[in-house]
């Protein structure tokens, strides 16, 4: 069965590592912060300035003073720390962020990504998004294999004004695990129950498939 | 030296129409709430407002979008306003969206006398159409240029007399960068003390960035997106 | 995450002969004494040096001068050194001069993935020699790159387990950048105290430019300079 | 009579105004700071990082990590504030300081400045003077008229490497106070008891002399 956003996030939390400093974009990427491993410990990162960043506050207790990039009421793990945010391109630009999640509306088989905007239509901004993908060395994105009208995201080519160029190299979504190399996707995983067949349907992209395609362990 | 002025009035004065302000914040959160209030009171008009952000309908610079008085926006992100998709998408409104940290570094880079840097964000897309391209360590980067603002408006949690000015958690964001980059930077704060109270060690902006500061009279800080857990 | 290091022998791993290293400090004034020591006694050789100064003949970075384990220097002033002056005119010694400024913001531009950015300073100087000129504003500027190292060492006055750092008055100056700029960054401190004991608004060094922290075991700071009034 | 090194900084000292930030070099300079008019308030930079410094400490109080640009051990006023090398010199070029006084070894009179470098013999390094002298509206030259050897360093053209081009509009010397603008040097005032024809000997660049030549008021 496809995967629930839950089950995205759960299985995008297997890829962090131990010590690694994380930013988590809105969405889907925000809920991964709830299924870290428990024997190993990441640093979580917002761009509008804080690193530590902890669960969400009890009801009563938000700080308007204190929210994510989300806008969200946030609270701060002992050892956080606050910055501006120049300084906070500044970890994400000089590579000092590990890994960023985040979520897209269409990946090409390049690399590129898209998630801003949709000329004529929705004009919100791409925030720090042009800023993480072009900087990290190390970009997952999450999302929907396909948008509501069933078309797929998982693209040859990308059809909306591109977030970045050449710089995803793998997306976790409800059906599959896929890697970028070589100018084509690659399948790695496969949601529980999902058949390779679905995942083909479903992939407009050049989609190389092993012999063996394993499900996710989640 | 003294940068006190007694009230909003004072500290807004010499702002016209046509002027272009920086306005520090994210989202809700920083921003410069007594500030903006007067400037929908004096009815300023044709602003080139540069802000991460645009507010919400009801607040913040949603409040100067509600008016009219916003010829331009400069931002990274503006999801969270009605209006201003209306007027966006109208073309009652022209916007310069630009990457959250290029915003950050133009700003900085415009208070600090660097007038152009090279960066990778935006790279391949249509911010980077006109610019120029170029490459460091075999990856692309763009051509950015510095700005800045004939006022900037920063909120700060603490400032003293001086001009020197404390921030609070998160709502330090865009404000110090800002600071630097107005011609005139007016800083509104919820608690203003004595010179030599605050730890110089402890300021996040010096004085010097800093023309005039007052105490704001109420901060409502809204908060935008109410977020909590289950005891 | 736990970036502490047991001591300055562990902080120093890996640092080998021919390396390019950073090191923070203005004059004697926040240096890090215990690393420079440690360089000593592992007796790296042909080190590239980028310091803002060059230490005093029997102090700071003067010590591995004395030890010819210099082979450039990168600084903006050197003139509290014979035996620097000694080995500089001789030839036995690389030495690029940069002005104060521009080896700040290059620092921070190497941690920050700024690869270059345009500054007035040094333009008509031997310094703009080979660099490319732009007007900006109507006036010329050069183009600066990015300066980065194998390994920063900075001293900071407290630091937290997880590499958060504060600095002391004027002992600050170049340290923060260059934690920035380092592939690894090797902090010593005078004070370690568990995370979350700092104040998170008061932190000038985020742990995340930090790989090592350690408590220095003495801190001499010699004064270059006592300069003082009568009562 | 030719002023000494406390002359001429008090001469330079009434050239603050109420309001600037001011950033003093070495030498002659330093001495600016005890003579500030007791109408007005100043407040000086030191680039190493302080804005506020105030006056030399007692003996004893001394602290190794508050120093000022010259290493000297310097205090703070109430009000100072202390930050990093970057974020000093984004004052500096960013001109927010309204005014450096510096030495100089030579000055010419299209406005060039060289004080950091005597090819071959002195190799000191430019510290933060390159910066200061390119950024700086406002540059006052603190010096001597004449080296030891009796030559002028009032000149048409610097002999010695360059600090800066074009950037100095001011000089106050033991013998004068001199404007430079058109390309020229322009007698402004003659230290007390000093003769313009002293003046004009000691001069090697073009002088501009006004037929009232008045004295300075010190």
């Amino acid at each position: 069965m496809a995967l629930d956003k839950t089950g995205i996030a759960k299985r995008i939390a297997q890829e962090l590592q131990d010590g690694w400093y994380v930013n988590l974009g809105i969405g889907i990427p925000t809920l991964v912060a709830n299924y870290i491993p428990e024997d190993i410990e990441v640093e979580f990162q917002s761009e509008n300035g804080i690193l530590g960043m902890g669960p969400f506050p009890f009801e009563g207790e938000e700080d308007a003073d204190l929210i994510n990039a989300g806008k969200q009421t946030i609270t701060a793990r002992p050892g956080a720390v606050f910055f501006d945010s120049a300084t906070s391109f500044a970890m994400i630009r000089g590579q000092h962020v590990q890994l960023t999640v985040l979520g897209a509306m269409e990946v090409a088989q390049n690399g590129d990504i898209a998630n801003w905007k949709i000329p004529g239509k929705m004009v919100k901004g791409m925030g720090g998004a042009m800023d993480l993908v072009a900087s990290a060395e190390n970009i997952i994105v999450a999302m929907m294999h396909t948008n509501k009208a069933g078309e797929s995201k998982i693209l040859k080519e990308c059809s909306l004004p591109l977030t970045g160029v050449g710089c995803v190299k793998k997306v976790v979504t409800n059906l599959a695990v896929l890697e970028i190399k070589d100018g084509q996707f690659h399948l790695v995983e496969r949601a529980p129950g999902v058949s390779v067949e679905e995942i083909i349907a479903a992939t407009e992209g050049d989609l190389v498939v092993p012999d063996n395609v394993p499900e996710m362990n989640i | 030296m003294n940068k006190v002025v007694n009230n909003v009035e004072d500290a807004c004065k010499g702002i016209e129409s046509g002027m272009t302000l920086m306005l520090g914040g994210f989202g809700l959160c920083g921003i410069p709430e007594n500030s903006i209030a007067q400037l929908v009171k004096m009815g300023v008009k044709d602003l080139t407002c540069i802000s991460n952000n645009a507010g919400v309908d009801d607040f913040g610079l949603g409040l100067l979008l509600q008016g009219k008085q916003i010829k331009k926006m400069v931002s990274s992100y503006v999801g969270e306003n009605d209006e201003f998709e209306r007027q966006m998408l109208s073309g009652e409104l022209e916007v310069d969206l630009i990457p959250q940290g290029s915003l950050a570094e133009r700003c900085r880079a415009g208070g600090a006398g660097i007038p152009a840097f090279f960066t990778p964000a935006g790279y391949g897309t249509e911010v980077a159409e006109g610019k120029e391209v170029r490459e460091f360590n075999g990856k692309p980067h763009i051509l950015e240029t510095a700005l800045t603002a004939d006022f900037a408006i920063v909120k700060a949690w603490k400032g003293d007399t001086e001009g020197n000015l404390v921030f609070k958690a998160t709502a330090r964001n865009f404000n110090p960068m800002m600071a630097m980059a107005g011609k005139i930077t007016i800083a509104e704060v919820e608690e203003l003390v004595p010179a030599g109270e605050l730890d110089p060690n402890e300021i996040h902006t010096p004085g010097i960035f800093v023309q005039r500061i007052f105490k704001g009279e109420t901060f409502e800080k809204r908060i935008e997106q109410r977020t909590v857990r289950q005891k």
